[in-house]
């Protein structure tokens, strides 16, 4: 694959928390409308990457690309401008905005050149904009009917639809989901599974998530991270066969892994 | 260097009181995250208490020991009547985020302040009182010289360092006072090793109504005992407590006396009108270059 | 969906309406409560910049009384030394405080919590000190005299005599009206969302594309602001000096503030016309069991405080948010 | 024996446990394996009351438990080892274990004198580093330092929350088998969750697979490692 | 009708006009409304919160006497808490609620300032004030109405700093003020008097209220190191007990102690150390010999027949919490006797013009139980311009230096400092001024 045809693109991708190595020399390939997954046991280091393409945690070293543009390591605040959106592990939706506020967040481009007209009252076709979009993004999550309810007042289910709503409504190139079947039953799961395919012609999603049967649905490709490097990429069928994520997953009666205390 | 001399010695006479108010902040910090700012209100209440007593013609110790107690029982109410209510509905409340959950202590505290100091001025704001002390308090003598220095500031001193030693001992010594930290640190940890948390809190707000207490009774003599005399030395003792750390016991002290020294060095080489603008100074400095303080760890502060 | 999106229309006919009340009070007011009404709309003003300081943008500030302080010199330097009208002054001392405001904030971003609290309470005490450091400039501890002077003629001969609480409300009425439309809509806006945001999940708003720092900043100065607009009108109840703003004014609004509801608008009014009018309630009130001296005078700060304290505990919102109860607030 | 009947738990509307029933027998291991957000480690948290259950039941030595503090159930003998390395950082190896031992430390001082050195017998690197502090430890240290700190309050029943957590699997073996000869050699009950599924069956007597906050098998372990269910409920076949 | 001349108003004061003919805002047949703003809680209010006290004590005993002319005084005080943003608020009560006929001894400058323009501007009497800053009272064209209660602090420290300079010619005198207007006012006094500050040196300063939290001690010490050899404190009393003691405490023994009026009131003096633990004895010494300047009679002049009256109306009729006899009592009983003494020599026809002319055009007529004249005229409103200088005996009694007593007069600008040769005219029998 070209790697300039790739939306994102990591390679040699470091990070130590004190002596820790928590990520050991990744690399992750993500193509246009493709759908790719991360998996791997607790504490593998899959949220710590989200957490370094998203800005959150400062990489010791590595590149990144992003639509075949090497960047430095992006600012959180950037990241909109890049066109990367995410959702946050435990949902992260703003606790006193209403569900449409919420999604408005997202839609909203964030500049303060816009304060004095809000300030004046003269940003009614801007809002009206902002909120159309809004309730575009959350009838397609299935959610419109709950835009007026505060976050506190939706099911655990909704609130994901909610915040896939808000992820969506900036209009990605690259969608980030944190567990997203993470807490939802079958059924939602299902759904779940709808919404992701729908939105795959959209845009490019890196997914990170523990529920395989879900994975194996939707993803076209899956990295297998433990201990902080990939073991193992490629397709899910190829992947779930390969020795070292068997051991990964299920542990291993007789190892011949180095011991790392 | 006489100015030299006296500039140092009246600082750290200053700076001990400083250290007192700083280690009472920094105590329940420690135990209960909670930045108390009425604590020079409590120790106002518990040195009003004391000077009843004393009026009342009976000896110092005995009004000593009544306030230290009454402090102790003020830290207890403000626990259990305020703080852990609120805790426990701070979890469901309206206005529940972050930034809030950190500020809302905050607000409750100052309510306490605003309450001790309309009740010590409904029972006995009508007349301004001093303050006695226990000790000599005239200066001391080096080569002939007397000093800005008196045995009641060593006395003080002596209290400081004790106190220092003491908190320490029990924190780092005493079972409780592992308890004590653990349950700061980590309650739910805490929790599963057996430690009572509610009960190790209400002892920090205790222990640290005791210390405020002690500072009252202490900088009093040298202030007069209104309701409102000690805020400044709330104010002060907060830079102090954030100059060294506002979880270091030791960072606290030697933050009182930093801070004691540099009011004193304003007020002999600059002009006293510059030291509110020089405690403003240092404390911003301190939270730009260095948040966490002198001994502050890195990992506790909540910047 | 037309309805929220012309939120700015709303809000005129709100501020028009809130002007009328009003403007109706100051007719049928004695010239006592004039004068409490135009204090409690500074006080109104001045709660509206915690709002939305604290209540939008979750940060504290103990030293709001501070930067009410920097516009009342601002005005009063404005007036006594270049000869400005108090319209010109009052322009002036927002634009102070507004400076006075990004200062502070740049200090002020990194912090947050009882730091925050801390930091900003020793700069209440820090800045009117200034007052006394350059006596020959802001008039030391008694300060410099200005005030409302007398009603305009073209007042007078619209409404007949104007009572000098009167013109005081009147001359209030029309920043306090500009005060909640301005604030009205920017809580309403995306401005004030995207505040609301940066307090409730720092991080999604960071991944939403808002500088967390500078956002922070760009409220400490916008609120700053007004609080620097109802400091000067305070001051022009008679005086500009360090007795004006004490660290208890700080205090006392943030205690409105707390009380009436920290997020809303209704709030602000409702707290600002409480800490004004809760003396004379008690007054009135305590009237029949005529409490001794001492203990009367002290009745309305604690009274205060135990309902700050009741308020924090019992109901975090405030009474606006009792109001509201279940309707989801702006 | 623990007897858990019914359990639900809730995390705001999320049920997180949907109705679990089991049974751990004294003297022996069990494990409750199943994938993330299976509701193993909520199971754990609702036994040591760090969450309240919704409704169900929870017995030991045939006394309900349900509605007690954490720090009575500690004080009943049921010691819980919680997820990820919880030992606290800025105390030492030393305080770290003592903290687990302080609520009767005034009644039988002797006794947990004697408890730690059993302590540092089973683990001597501990006892080498016991004036460090606990952050200054390797991940499979910092996991000996959590089973110790619960350990040494000599519980009869220990609740293990994934003690393979980020550990490389030689150490996850090792930590595994000091637990197996607890058991073993002290009567000790174990419940012992885990995502590293054979290791935990290797060296359990009775297994329980979670799956969205129900049991979906409940086995001996031998049984349930032998099942292809379970490679199903992990990765997809 | 304006009633302009001052004989005017004379001359219709004895023509016994109904006492219904008044008009204006809190007069009526039976009652005069006086109004009175001060600190009586929070904290600046210590000593202060007694003057209200001692006042209403002192109307209280002329209402019993059958009030003025029949109208009893009722006297409405609000607490301002010392915060110049209330004193508004209240000064607004007063007026809008109470409908005072006139201010009167409001305390605090800082305070007094914030209102002082609007009183004026409504045409209220704003008597007797009980602050010291000149700038309220030297010039009646922008205050027309507001009259001193005390002398201003530039006069005294200017009659004052004759005598140090007269008498001490070669010590070395230093100043410790505090840093508001007060203290500066009086430093100015000082200054103009001749003496010589170098700022360090012999002037040290501190913020006022906060010497118990940053302490004197390093300001004290400076003076010792640069070898002061007289004192002056310019400060209140709480703080020269503090200043006072703390040199004790460093071995400082300046040859004397100058203390200003405002912060010598030896009750106050003796119960913050008293309650320091320093008996009273001791703390008598510590006051002995310090010298100190007045207008009037020392509160512990046992002989004087105005103190003697005035304690004994104060032990009847003062109803305050704390009405032991001190400086602020005495002060109170004056303003109350003085302001009766005016509302007697307006006559039974009171209006504010009247009221305000009447003081403007008789001020050498109001009788006062001070040893100064008072100096009210149409080109000045300070009340006394006449200080005598005195020495704390071992009684803490403030008594004439040498025995006799010398009163000195100047004014608040460059003017020189006189020897005065006025003598008070004795108390009325029943204590109550009935006008001239």
């Amino acid at each position: 694959m070209d790697k300039n045809e790739n939306i994102l693109s990591i390679k040699n991708l470091t990070i130590n928390f004190g002596g820790l190595k928590a990520l050991d020399d990744v690399f992750l390939d993500i193509a246009p409308n493709q759908v790719v997954a991360l998996i791997g046991p607790n504490g593998a280091g899959k949220t710590t990457l989200f957490n370094a393409i998203s800005g959150l945690v400062k990489p010791d070293s590595g590149d990144i690309s992003f639509d075949g543009k090497s960047i430095k390591w992006p600012k959180p605040s950037q990241l909109a401008k890049y066109g990367i959106a995410r959702t946050l592990q435990g949902v992260g939706l703003y606790s006193g905005l209403t569900v449409l506020e919420n999604v408005m967040m997202g839609a909203d481009k964030h500049r303060n050149s816009y304060f004095i007209k809000d300030m004046l009252g003269l940003s009614s076709s801007n809002e009206s904009s902002l909120k159309d979009r809004a309730m575009d993004a959350l009838a397609w999550a299935g959610a419109a009917h709950l835009s007026d309810l505060s976050p506190s007042e939706l099911t655990y289910p909704d609130s994901k639809r909610v915040a896939m709503a808000r992820a969506l409504v900036m209009q990605p190139k690259l969608l980030l989901l944190d567990e997203p079947a993470a807490g939802l039953g079958q059924d939602e799961i299902d759904t779940l599974a709808k919404l992701i395919k729908d939105l795959k012609r959209k845009c490019a999603i890196l997914i990170v998530e523990h529920h395989v049967d879900f994975v194996s649905h939707i993803s076209d490709e899956v990295y297998v991270l433990n201990f902080g490097k990939v073991i193992a990429s490629g397709s899910f069928e190829t992947v779930k066969r390969d020795p070292a994520v068997v051991a990964a997953y299920l542990g291993t009666d007789s190892s011949n892994h180095g011991g790392q205390l | 260097m006489d100015i030299f001399l006296s500039a140092i010695f009246a600082g750290t006479s200053r700076g001990a009181i400083y250290a007192l108010a700083a280690l009472g902040l920094v105590l329940v910090w420690r135990g209960a995250g909670v930045v108390n700012f009425a604590q020079m209100g409590q120790a106002m209440f518990s040195t009003y208490i004391a000077s009843t007593l004393i009026a009342q013609n009976y000896s110092y110790w005995v009004a000593f020991v009544v306030a230290l107690v009454s402090g102790g029982l003020l830290g207890a109410l403000v626990d259990l009547l305020v703080m852990r209510p609120l805790n426990r509905k701070r979890s469901s409340s309206a206005l529940d985020s972050p930034a809030m959950r950190s500020t809302i202590p905050v607000i409750a505290s100052l309510g306490i302040l605003g309450v001790l100091q309309a009740a010590a001025g409904m029972i006995w704001a009508a007349e301004e009182r001093g303050f006695p002390t226990p000790v000599n308090s005239l200066g001391l003598v080096i080569n002939g010289k007397i000093m800005p220095f008196t045995a009641f500031d060593l006395f003080v001193i002596g209290i400081v360092f004790v106190t220092l030693v003491a908190t320490t001992y029990f924190f780092k010594g005493t079972g409780m006072g592992l308890a004590m930290r653990a349950s700061a640190l980590n309650p739910e940890v805490a929790r599963l090793s057996g430690i009572r948390i509610g009960f190790v809190r209400t002892l920090s707000w205790v222990i640290s109504g005791v210390a405020s207490s002690l500072a009252g009774l202490l900088v009093t003599p040298s202030a007069n005992l209104s309701p409102y005399t000690l805020d400044l030395i709330l104010i002060i003792g907060f830079t102090a407590a954030v100059v060294g750390g506002l979880d270091s016991l030791l960072g606290s002290v030697i933050g009182g006396f930093a801070l004691g020294l540099l009011v004193s060095f304003v007020n002999v080489y600059d002009a006293p009108e510059d030291i509110f603008l020089a405690i403003l100074i240092v404390l911003l400095t301190v939270l730009i270059i260095r948040p966490q303080g002198i001994l502050g760890s890195k990992e506790v502060r909540r910047v | 969906m037309s309805k929220a999106s012309s939120y700015g229309r709303k809000n005129l006919v709100i501020s028009i309406l809130f002007t009328a009340l009003v403007f109706f009070l100051s007719i049928k007011l004695d010239p006592y409560n004039q004068g409490q009404l135009s204090v409690a709309l500074m006080f109104f003003i001045g709660i509206l910049s915690i709002v939305l300081l604290t209540g939008a943008s979750g940060q504290i500030s103990l030293g709001q009384g501070a930067l009410m302080a920097v516009g009342g010199f601002a005005a009063a330097l404005g007036i006594l030394n270049l000869g400005l009208s108090i319209w010109f002054a009052i322009a002036l001392a927002v634009f102070a405080a507004l400076l006075a405001g990004l200062l502070l904030g740049i200090a002020a971003a990194r912090l947050s919590g009882p730091y925050l609290a801390g930091t900003t309470l020793v700069i209440a005490l820090a800045i009117p000190s200034l007052a006394t450091r350059f006596e020959s400039v802001f008039g030391g501890d008694v300060g410099l005299t200005i005030d409302f002077g007398n009603p305009p003629a073209w007042l007078t001969s619209l409404m007949g005599e104007v009572g000098y609480e009167q013109w005081q409300l009147l001359a209030t009425l029309p920043f306090a009206t500009l005060a909640l439309f301005f604030t009205s809509n920017i809580l309403n806006s995306r401005t004030g969302r995207s505040w609301r945001a940066l307090r409730d999940n720092e991080v999604a708003a960071s991944l939403a594309g808002m500088k967390i720092s500078e956002t922070k900043i760009f409220v400490f100065v916008i609120s700053s602001g007004f609080a620097g607009l109802a400091g000067v009108l305070y001051g022009l109840r008679g005086i500009v000096g360090p007795s004006v703003y004490p660290i208890s004014l700080s205090l006392l609004l943030l205690t409105g503030a707390v009380l009436g509801g920290i997020r809303s608008i209704l709030g602000a009014l409702i707290g600002a016309l409480l800490v004004v009018f809760l003396p004379d309630l008690i007054e009135w009130a305590s009237g029949s069991f005529s409490p001794s001296e001492q203990i009367a005078n002290y009745l309305p700060a604690m009274i205060s405080s135990i309902l700050l304290i009741l308020t924090v505990v019992l109901n975090p919102g405030g009474i606006a948010h009792g109001l509201h109860h279940k309707k989801s607030h702006h | 024996m623990l007897e858990i009947k019914d359990l639900v738990t809730e995390y705001g509307s999320v049920k997180a446990l949907n109705g679990i029933s089991l049974v751990a027998h004294e003297g022996k291991i069990t494990t409750v394996i199943g994938a993330n957000g299976a509701g193993k480690s909520t199971l754990l948290r609702t036994i040591s009351a760090l969450e309240h259950p919704r409704s169900g039941s929870i017995t030991w030595k045939n006394k309900s438990i349900v509605g007690l503090s954490p720090e009575k159930i500690v004080r009943l003998g049921i010691a819980h080892v919680p997820e990820g390395h919880a030992v606290i950082s800025q105390l030492s190896v030393e305080e770290n274990i003592e903290m687990g031992a302080l609520f009767r430390m005034r009644s039988n001082k002797a006794d947990v004198r004697l408890a730690i050195q059993e302590i540092y017998q089973l683990f001597p690197r501990l006892e080498e580093r016991k004036k460090q502090l606990a952050g200054s430890l390797s991940g499979g240290e910092r996991q000996m330092l959590a089973i110790s700190r619960a350990l040494v309050s000599r519980p009869s029943l220990l609740l293990l929350d994934e003690p393979s957590l980020g550990l490389a699997p030689l150490v996850v073996e090792q930590i595994i088998q000091t637990v197996n000869d607890l058991c073993r050699n002290t009567g000790l009950t174990v419940l012992l969750v885990e995502q590293n599924a054979n290791t935990a069956l290797g060296v359990a007597d009775h297994g329980i697979l979670l799956s969205l906050g129900t049991v979906a098998a409940d086995l001996p372990a031998a049984q349930m490692k032998a099942d292809v269910a379970l490679r199903a409920a992990y990765l997809g076949y | 009708m304006a009633l302009v001349a001052g004989v005017a108003v004379s001359t219709l004061a004895i023509t016994a006009l109904p006492a219904t003919a008044a008009s204006d805002p809190g007069v009526s047949a039976t009652e005069i409304v006086l109004g009175m703003q001060l600190p009586q809680s929070g904290a600046a209010s210590p000593g202060y919160n007694k003057v209200d006290d001692a006042m209403r004590g002192y109307f209280d005993y002329v209402n019993s006497k059958g009030g003025i002319y029949g109208r009893k005084i009722r006297l409405e005080v609000k607490d301002d808490q010392y915060k110049a943003g209330l004193t508004v608020s209240s000064a607004s009560s007063l007026i809008n609620k109470d409908k005072v006929f006139a201010f009167i001894g409001s305390v605090g400058t800082q305070t007094h300032i914030s209102v002082i323009g609007d009183i004026n501007r409504r045409g209220i009497p704003d008597l007797f004030v009980n602050s010291g800053y000149s700038g309220f009272y030297t010039n009646p064209k922008l205050y027309p109405n507001s009259f001193a209660a005390l002398g201003t602090y530039v006069v005294e420290s200017k009659i004052v700093g004759k005598y140090l300079k007269d008498t001490y010619p070669t010590k070395k005198i230093g100043i410790l003020y505090q840093t508001d207007d007060f203290g500066r006012n009086a430093l100015a006094g000082f200054t103009t008097a001749g003496l010589t500050f170098e700022a360090k040196k012999t002037a040290v300063n501190f913020i006022a209220g906060t010497q118990g939290s940053l302490g004197l001690a390093s300001q004290l010490t400076a003076l010792k190191a640069n070898g002061v050899e007289i004192v002056i404190i310019a400060a209140v009393a709480s703080a020269t007990a503090i200043a006072v003691s703390t040199a004790a405490q460093l071995g400082y023994k300046p040859d004397k102690w100058v203390v200003t009026s405002v912060g010598s009131d030896a009750t106050t003096f003796q119960t913050i150390l008293g309650s320091k633990g320093v008996t009273p004895a001791v703390s008598a010494g510590l006051l002995s010999g310090i010298i100190s300047a007045s207008h009037a009679p020392s509160p512990g002049e046992a002989t004087d027949e105005y103190v003697v009256a005035f304690k004994k109306i104060n032990d009847d009729f003062n109803k305050g919490p704390d009405k032991r006899w001190d400086n602020n009592v005495l002060q109170g009983m004056n303003i109350a006797y003085m302001a009766t003494s005016a509302l007697f020599g307006v006559g039974k026809n009171l209006t504010r013009k009247g009221l305000v002319s009447y003081i403007e055009n008789n001020g050498s007529k109001i009788s006062t139980a001070a040893l100064s004249p008072l100096a009210y005229s149409r080109t000045t409103h300070e009340a006394f311009t006449s200080f005598w200088i005195g020495a704390y005996d071992g009684a803490t009694v403030l008594k004439p230096i040498d025995g006799t007593r010398v009163l000195y007069t100047t004014d608040s600008g460059t003017g020189p400092v006189t020897v005065s040769n006025y003598v008070r005219p004795a108390l009325p029998a029943d204590a109550i001024a009935k006008g001239a």
